[in-house]
C-alpha cells in the first residue's frame, strides 16, 4: 500500500493545518506565511503536537530538529514537511542549563539521529530515547558539549570593529 | 636485511644493493586505499584514464594495509581518526612512506579553529612529502608521486635512521591510545607539536637540469641576492621555530602559545 | 655437446632439470601474467598501463618481484604462526606440480604419466587446503570469512570441473594427455571442443572459479572483506599467492587448450611445425588467458548462495547429462568416436 | 600488557567483546553463534569513514551498528566563527560531490533574511550550475555501485565524464571541485562567452555515450541483476517513516522531489519530470539515477535555450549583516534534501548554521534493513543510499 501525498498545490493547506492545531492544543504562537506554518508550543506538549500532525494532519516527514544555545535557555525547531509545498515550524524553547524534553522517535522515527546528535552538540537529553549516544564525538574521555556557546575554541575571532 | 645491518657506514656492497632495491621501490610503489575526505575524490581521479597514476607503477590501490607501501593521507585527519591512522601505519611493513595530500593533512587546513580536527597528520606519524592543494590538483599529485620516488631514490639502508612512529615512546614500549595530552591541547584547537617526533631533516633538494644551482632549492626558487643574505638557507635545516617542550606541563596556560 | 645431453637425459637428472625449467616457466608466467593483467585492464579502460619502467612498462612485473623480496615479512601476534607461513607454500604446489603432465610439444612432456587428469585433479585440490590454511592462520575476521567462502566455492566447483574432462577422457579412451592431444590430430574439425562444446562451456566456468577470479572472486572479495584470506599477507609470503593465482591460471588455460582445442596440433596439416608446434599450445594458451583476463575487468562478482546455486543447480546436471550422451555416442557409434 | 588494557577497555565499553574473549562460542539473544565483523573506517566501499559493526551468523547479518563522526570537522562551530560570505567555501567541503548545492543551500538560506532580489541570470546560472553537478555526482555514483559490486570497469568510464565536467567548472569558475562561485545575493562572474557552446556540445556528447558507456554495459548484465534486485527492498511506509529523500526515496515510488514540491530558484521556469520507480531495491536506485541523468541533461539544455540577460550580482552591500531572525534555504542535492537553517542575531557573523545533510538521514536505513542480509549485500545497499562522508560527519 502506497504512501498517500495531499495533491501538488498548496492553496488552503496551511490554513487548514494551522486550524488542525488550534482546536487540539493551546499554542502560545501561531501564524501562517506564504506556505510556512509557525507554531510556538510549550516543550511538555511537543509529542502531542507532533502527533497530531503525524496521525490526524498526515504530514510525515520530519526535516529536522534544530537546537540554538540562546545562553540561558535552548530554543528548539522541529521542521515537518508535508512533501507537496507546505511547511510546518513548531519552536519550543527550554530555560535552563540541563535541558530535558520528551523523544519524538515514537512518532518520527527519523528523529533518532537527529536527537542523537542535539544531545552530542548542546547535551538536550531526549527522555525515552531508544540509544542516547554521542554521534560523532568519541565516547570516552571528551565530556564537553562542542556547540555550546560556552564551549571556547582557541582561535576564535573577535570582530570588535564590526560588531 | 640482517647482512645491511652489520655494517655502518655505506660501501661498495651496499651502494648497490640500494640502488637496485631503490629502483625497485621506486617503480612499484603501491598506495594504500585510504581516502579521507574531498582529497580522496581527487586522488581517485588521479588514478583513473585522465590522469593515470598507474603509468608510474603505482596504479594498484590495495585496500589493506600489509601490502602497500606508501599512504597518501588524502583528507581532514580528525582524532577519532587519528588513532586509526596510526594503527594502519603500523600494519604497514617496514619500508613504507606517506604523502600527506591536501591542506587539511599538512595542516589543519581550512579547518583550522576546528576542535576535533588534528592540526596535521605529521603531528601522529612521519610525513614524507606534502601535496599542498585544497584539493590538489591530480597533476600536483602525481608530482607528489614523483618526488617521493626522487626521495626513495636517495634511500640508505645503512646510515639512516628512520624517525620512529608516533605511538612508541623513548623506550621503545608500545602506546595504546594517543598520551592525553593530545586529546587535551587539541580540544583547545592548539595541538602542541609532539615533541619526539624528530622534525625531518630536509636535506631534499629537486634536481631541475638547466636550473641555476641556487634554484634548487625545497623552498621553491628565491631570487640571487634574497637568497644570498638568507644564508644560502639550503644547508642547515629548515627546523620550525623551535618546537617547544609540551610533555612536562598541562597546556592550560593560554598565553604560552 | 652431444654426450651432455646423453647424460642429462637419464633418469634422475632428467627429471631435476625439466622441474627445475618448469619452475622457473611458473614464476615467469606469473610475473608476465601480473603485467599483462595491468596493461589488459588499462587498455580496457581507456588508460596506458605502466609504461614508465624500462622499455615500454616490461620492466614493470621485475620491479615488483624485488620490491616484494625486501618487504618485511609480517605475521599477526594473535596468528598460528606455522599454518600462516604454510599456506602459500600449499597454495603454490599446485601450480607448479602440474605442469609436469602437460604436453608442450611432441614428445616434449616432462613426465607421460597414464593418470594424468587423475594427478591433475587431486593436486588441485591441495590448493584448496592452501586457502583454509590462510584464512584460519592470520586470526582476523575477515580472512576467516574469506576463508570459508574459498573451501565452499573451491571444492563445490572441483566436481564439474572433473566431470567436464570426463567427457574428453571417454571420447580419447584414456586418461593421459599425450593420447589426448595424440587423438585430437588432423585439422581442428576433429578437435574435441566440437563434440564437447558443453564440457568445453562447464570447464570454462569451472576454471574461472578454480583460480577465484571475477565473477567468483569472492575468497578475495575485493570489495566486501578487503582482501579475504589475503588480508594479513605482506611482502614475499602475499607474492607468492599472487604468483600461485596466476601460475594456476596459466595452467587452467593450458590443461584447457590441450583438452578441447588439441594441445599442439595445428589447425590444419600443412601449418605443422613438427618440432616447433608449441607455438600453436603457446597460442591457444595465451588466448585464452586473455580472456580470463577480458572477463575479470568487465563482469562482477557474484554472490555466495548464487555462485553454490550456479554451481551444483546448473553445471552439475549439464556436465553429467552431457557425459550420458558422449558415452551413448560412443557405444552406438563405436567406429565415428573410435 | 596490551592485551589485558584492550580486554579491560571493552570491559567498559560493552560487556559482549569480554565475554566473547573468554569463551568463544558465546550464543547472542537470539541463541545464534555470531561473529562481530568491524567493518572499519577504512574500507573500499564505506563511501567514506563509516564504521559499522555487523554481528554476522555466517555471512547474514543479525545486527548492524554504524559509528560516526570519524570525519567530523566542525563545520557548525567554524561557522558560527566567520563572517557570513566567508562561510561559503566551508558548505563547499560539506558534501564534495555535490559542492554546487551545498553553497546553494547556504546562499538561499541568507537570502531569505535579506531581502535582496537576485537577476534571473544569476539563477539561470545557478540552475545550470546545479544541474552539471548533478550529473558530475551522478554519473561517479552508478560507477561506485558497481565497482562495489565488483566490476572495475564502470568507474573509470564514469570519472572520464566527471573528469570532463570538471573542465566545464574550471573554466566557469576557476576551481574543479571547491568552486566557492555562488555569493549571497548572486553570483561571482558572468559565464565566458564560449562556456554555452561547450556545455551543448558536452551534454551532446554524454547523451550519445550515456546509453552505451553506462546503460548498455550494465543494465541487461545478468549478474548485476542477481545481485541487486531485490536487494534493500524497503517500503513506501518505512522509506518516509525513516525520512529518506532523494533518489532512495524516490525508487520506491514516493514522487517527492524539492526542486518541483518546494520550488526555489530558476526551477519554475524549467519543465522536468520525476523519476520514480516501484522496486525500492538497489537496482530501481540505479534505474532512477540514471533516469534523473536524463532530466538532467533536460534542464541544462533548458537553461542553455531560454539563458535572460542581464547582470549577474543583486544589489548587496559589501557588509552583509541580516537583521535578527532566522532563514531558511532547501535545496535538491543529489542525495536527497539538504536544508540550512541560519539564525542570525543583528551581528555579522550567524549566530548558528545548522545543516541537514541527506546523508545523514538516509544512513539511518542501515539500521532497519540491513538484518537478514548477507554481508555482499550490505556494500550493494551502501550503493543504494551512496552516502558521502563529508555529509553526514559535518
Amino acid at each position: 500500500m502506497g504512501v498517500t501525498l495531499p495533491q501538488s498545490d498548496p492553496q488552503g493547506r496551511p490554513e487548514h493545518y494551522l486550524e488542525g492545531f488550534r482546536n487540539r492544543h493551546g499554542l502560545e504562537e501561531s501564524g501562517v506565511e506564504g506556505n510556512v506554518v509557525t507554531l510556538v508550543v510549550n516543550p511538555n506538549i511537543v509529542p502531542a503536537v507532533l502527533a497530531t500532525a503525524r496521525e490526524c494532519l498526515q504530514i510525515m516527514h520530519l526535516s529536522y530538529i534544530t537546537v540554538v544555545d540562546r545562553v540561558g535557555s535552548f530554543e528548539l525547531t522541529y521542521e515537518l514537511l508535508d512533501l507537496r509545498g507546505v511547511s510546518v515550524r513548531v519552536k519550543t524553547a527550554i530555560e535552563g542549563e540541563e535541558p530535558v524534553i520528551d523523544t519524538v522517535t515514537g512518532i518520527y522515527p527519523t528523529a533518532n539521529w537527529h536527537e542523537r546528535e542535539a544531545y552530542d552538540m548542546f547535551g538536550v537529553a531526549f527522555k525515552g530515547h531508544p540509544d542516547m549516544r554521542r554521534v560523532y564525538m568519541w565516547q570516552d574521555h571528551f565530556d564537553h558539549h562542542p556547540l555550546l556557546k560556552s564551549f571556547e575554541i582557541s582561535t576564535k575571532r573577535t570582530f570588535e570593529g564590526l560588531r | 636485511m640482517g647482512v645491511m645491518q652489520k655494517f655502518n657506514e655505506p660501501n661498495i656492497i651496499t651502494t648497490s644493493t640500494d640502488k637496485l632495491f631503490n629502483w625497485a621501490r621506486k617503480n612499484s610503489l603501491w598506495p594504500l586505499q585510504f581516502g579521507l575526505a574531498c582529497c580522496a575524490i581527487e586522488m581517485m581521479s588521479t588514478g583513473m584514464a585522465h590522469n593515470d597514476l598507474d603509468r608510474f607503477g603505482a596504479g594498484f590501490f590495495p585496500a589493506s594495509p600489509r601490502q602497500s607501501d606508501v599512504m597518501i593521507v588524502s583528507g581532514t585527519v580528525t582524532t577519532k581518526m587519528a588513532e586509526r591512522m596510526t594503527r594502519l601505519y603500523e600494519q604497514m611493513p617496514e619500508p613504507k612512506w606517506v604523502i600527506a595530500m591536501g591542506a587539511c593533512a599538512i595542516s589543519g587546513g581550512p579547518f583550522l579553529d576546528g576542535y576535533s580536527v588534528l592540526m596535521g597528520a605529521d603531528r601522529v606519524i612521519p610525513v614524507d612529502v606534502y601535496v599542498p592543494g585544497c584539493p590538489p590538483r591530480p597533476e600536483a599529485l602525481i608530482f607528489g608521486v614523483m618526488t617521493l620516488q626522487k626521495k626513495v631514490e636517495r634511500d640508505q639502508q645503512v646510515g639512516y635512521e628512520k624517525p620512529r612512529p608516533a605511538l612508541v615512546t623513548e623506550d621503545g614500549e608500545f602506546l595504546e591510545y594517543l598520551p592525553e595530552r593530545e586529546y587535551g591541547g587539541i580540544s583547545e584547537g592548539k595541538a602542541p607539536r609532539f615533541e619526539n617526533i624528530r622534525p625531518l631533516k630536509r636535506t631534499y633538494v629537486f634536481e631541475r637540469e638547466g636550473m641555476p644551482v641556487a634554484a634548487q632549492t625545497d623552498v621553491g626558487w628565491v631570487p640571487e641576492k634574497k637568497h644570498a643574505e638568507q644564508g644560502g638557507g639550503q644547508e642547515e635545516p629548515a627546523s620550525p621555530k623551535g618546537s617547544k617542550d609540551y610533555s612536562a606541563k598541562k597546556p592550560e596556560s593560554k598565553d604560552e602559545s | 655437446m652431444g654426450t651432455v645431453i646423453e647424460y642429462l637425459n637419464q633418469e634422475p637428472w632428467r627429471f631435476l632439470v625439466s622441474f627445475a625449467a618448469v619452475l622457473f616457466l611458473t614464476l615467469n608466467l606469473a610475473a608476465i601474467l601480473t603485467m599483462s593483467e595491468r596493461k589488459v585492464a588499462a587498455y580496457i579502460q581507456g588508460r596506458y598501463g605502466p609504461n614508465r619502467v624500462g622499455p615500454r612498462g616490461l620492466l614493470q612485473p621485475l620491479a615488483d618481484v624485488f620490491k616484494l623480496f625486501t618487504k618485511e615479512n609480517l605475521s599477526p601476534s594473535r596468528a598460528d604462526r606455522w599454518v600462516f607461513l604454510a599456506a602459500p607454500i600449499a597454495m603454490f604446489i599446485p601450480a607448479a606440480a602440474i605442469w609436469l603432465v602437460v604436453p608442450f610439444a611432441p614428445g616434449a612432456v616432462v613426465a607421460d604419466l597414464n593418470i594424468a587428469l587423475l594427478f591433475f585433479i587431486s593436486i588441485t585440490s591441495i590448493g584448496a587446503l592452501g586457502v583454509i590454511m590462510a584464512g584460519y592462520g592470520s586470526r582476523s575476521n575477515f580472512a576467516l570469512l574469506g576463508a570459508l567462502r574459498g573451501a565452499g566455492q573451491l571444492i563445490s566447483y572441483e566436481v564439474p570441473l572433473i566431470l567436464s574432462m570426463l567427457g574428453v577422457a571417454v571420447l580419447a579412451g584414456s586418461l593421459s594427455l599425450v593420447d589426448i592431444v595424440a587423438a585430437q590430430d588432423g585439422g581442428f574439425w576433429n578437435w574435441y571442443f566440437l563434440p564437447q562444446f558443453p564440457m568445453l562451456i562447464a570447464f570454462y566456468v569451472a576454471g574461472i572459479a578454480e583460480i577465484k577470479r571475477i565473477p567468483f572472486d569472492l575468497p578475495e572479495g575485493e570489495s566486501e572483506i578487503v582482501g579475504g584470506f589475503m588480508v594479513e599477507y605482506s611482502g614475499m609470503t602475499w607474492a607468492l599467492i599472487q604468483a600461485s593465482e596466476f601460475a594456476l591460471m596459466g595452467l587452467i588455460s593450458a590443461i584447457g587448450a590441450t583438452l578441447f582445442f588439441g594441445g599442439w596440433q595445428p589447425p590444419f596439416e600443412f601449418l605443422d611445425f613438427g618440432n616447433f608446434n608449441w607455438i600453436w599450445f603457446g597460442l591457444k594458451a595465451a588466448l585464452i588467458m586473455f580472456s580470463f583476463l577480458w572477463i575479470r575487468w568487465t563482469l562482477p562478482r557474484l554472490r555466495m548462495d548464487q555462485l553454490m546455486d550456479f554451481g551444483w543447480k546448473i553445471l552439475v546436471p549439464l556436465t553429467i547429462f552431457w557425459l550420458f550422451i558422449t558415452a551413448g555416442a560412443v557405444l552406438a557409434f563405436p567406429s565415428v568416436f573410435g | 600488557m596490551l592485551e589485558q588494557e584492550r580486554v579491560a577497555e571493552s570491559a567498559a565499553l560493552s560487556g559482549r567483546a569480554t565475554e566473547r574473549l573468554t569463551n568463544p562460542y558465546l550464543r547472542n539473544e537470539f541463541g545464534l553463534e555470531t561473529i562481530d565483523l568491524n567493518v572499519g573506517p577504512q574500507h573500499p566501499a564505506m563511501h567514506g569513514l563509516l564504521r559499522l559493526i555487523l554481528e554476522l551468523d555466517g555471512e547474514t547479518v543479525v545486527r548492524c551498528d554504524t559509528v560516526m563522526g570519524y570525519l567530523h570537522r566542525c563545520q557548525e562551530k567554524i561557522a558560527e566563527n566567520r563572517m557570513y560570505p566567508a562561510v561559503i567555501p566551508l558548505t563547499d567541503r560539506l558534501d564534495y560531490f555535490a559542492n554546487m548545492h551545498m553553497e546553494h543551500g547556504y546562499c538561499l538560506a541568507v537570502e531569505d533574511m535579506l531581502d535582496v532580489e537576485i537577476p534571473p541570470r544569476a539563477d539561470a546560472i545557478r540552475v545550470l550550475m546545479c544541474e552539471l553537478m548533478r550529473l558530475a555526482s551522478h554519473l561517479p555514483s552508478t560507477g561506485f555501485l558497481m565497482l562495489e559490486l565488483g566490476a572495475f570497469t564502470p568507474i573509470l568510464y564514469a570519472f572520464r565524464e566527471r573528469e570532463r565536467i570538471q573542465n566545464i567548472f574550471e573554466a566557469v569558475t576557476g576551481a574543479r571541485m571547491m568552486f566557492h562561485y555562488l555569493r549571497i545575493g548572486g553570483v561571482k562572474a558572468d559565464l565566458p562567452a564560449d562556456i554555452p557552446e561547450r556545455i551543448w556540445e558536452y551534454v551532446e556528447s554524454l547523451e550519445a555515450n550515456l546509453q552505451r558507456d553506462f546503460v548498455d554495459l550494465i543494465e541487461g548484465n545478468e549478474i548485476f541483476v542477481a545481485r541487486t534486485r531485490g536487494v534493500g527492498r524497503m517500503s513506501q511506509e518505512k522509506a518516509v517513516e525513516i525520512g529518506v529523500t532523494g533518489p532512495a526515496l524516490r525508487c520506491t515510488g514516493v514522487d517527492f522531489d524539492i526542486r518541483r514540491d518546494y520550488p526555489y530558484s530558476w526551477y519554475p521556469n524549467v519543465e522536468f519530470d520525476v523519476i520514480t520507480d516501484t522496486g525500492g531495491d538497489v537496482e530501481a536506485g540505479y534505474r532512477v539515477r540514471i533516469g534523473e541523468i536524463k532530466q538532467s541533461i533536460r534542464i541544462v539544455k533548458q537553461v542553455l535555450e531560454k539563458l535572460p540577460e542581464g547582470e549577474v550580482m543583486g544589489d548587496v552591500s559589501r557588509r552583509i549583516r541580516p537583521p535578527e531572525g532566522e532563514g531558511f534555504g532547501r535545496v535538491e542535492s543529489p542525495r536527497g534534501e539538504f536544508a540550512v537553517h541560519v539564525v542570525s542575531d543583528g551581528s555579522d557573523v550567524p549566530y548558528r548554521v545548522h545543516y541537514r545533510d541527506p546523508s545523514f538521514v538516509n544512513m539511518q536505513l542501515l539500521q532497519e534493513i540491513l538484518p537478514g542480509h548477507y554481508l555482499p549485500d550490505v556494500i550493494a545497499i551502501m550503493g543504494l543510499i551512496d552516502p558521502v562522508s563529508g555529509g553526514w560527519d559535518k
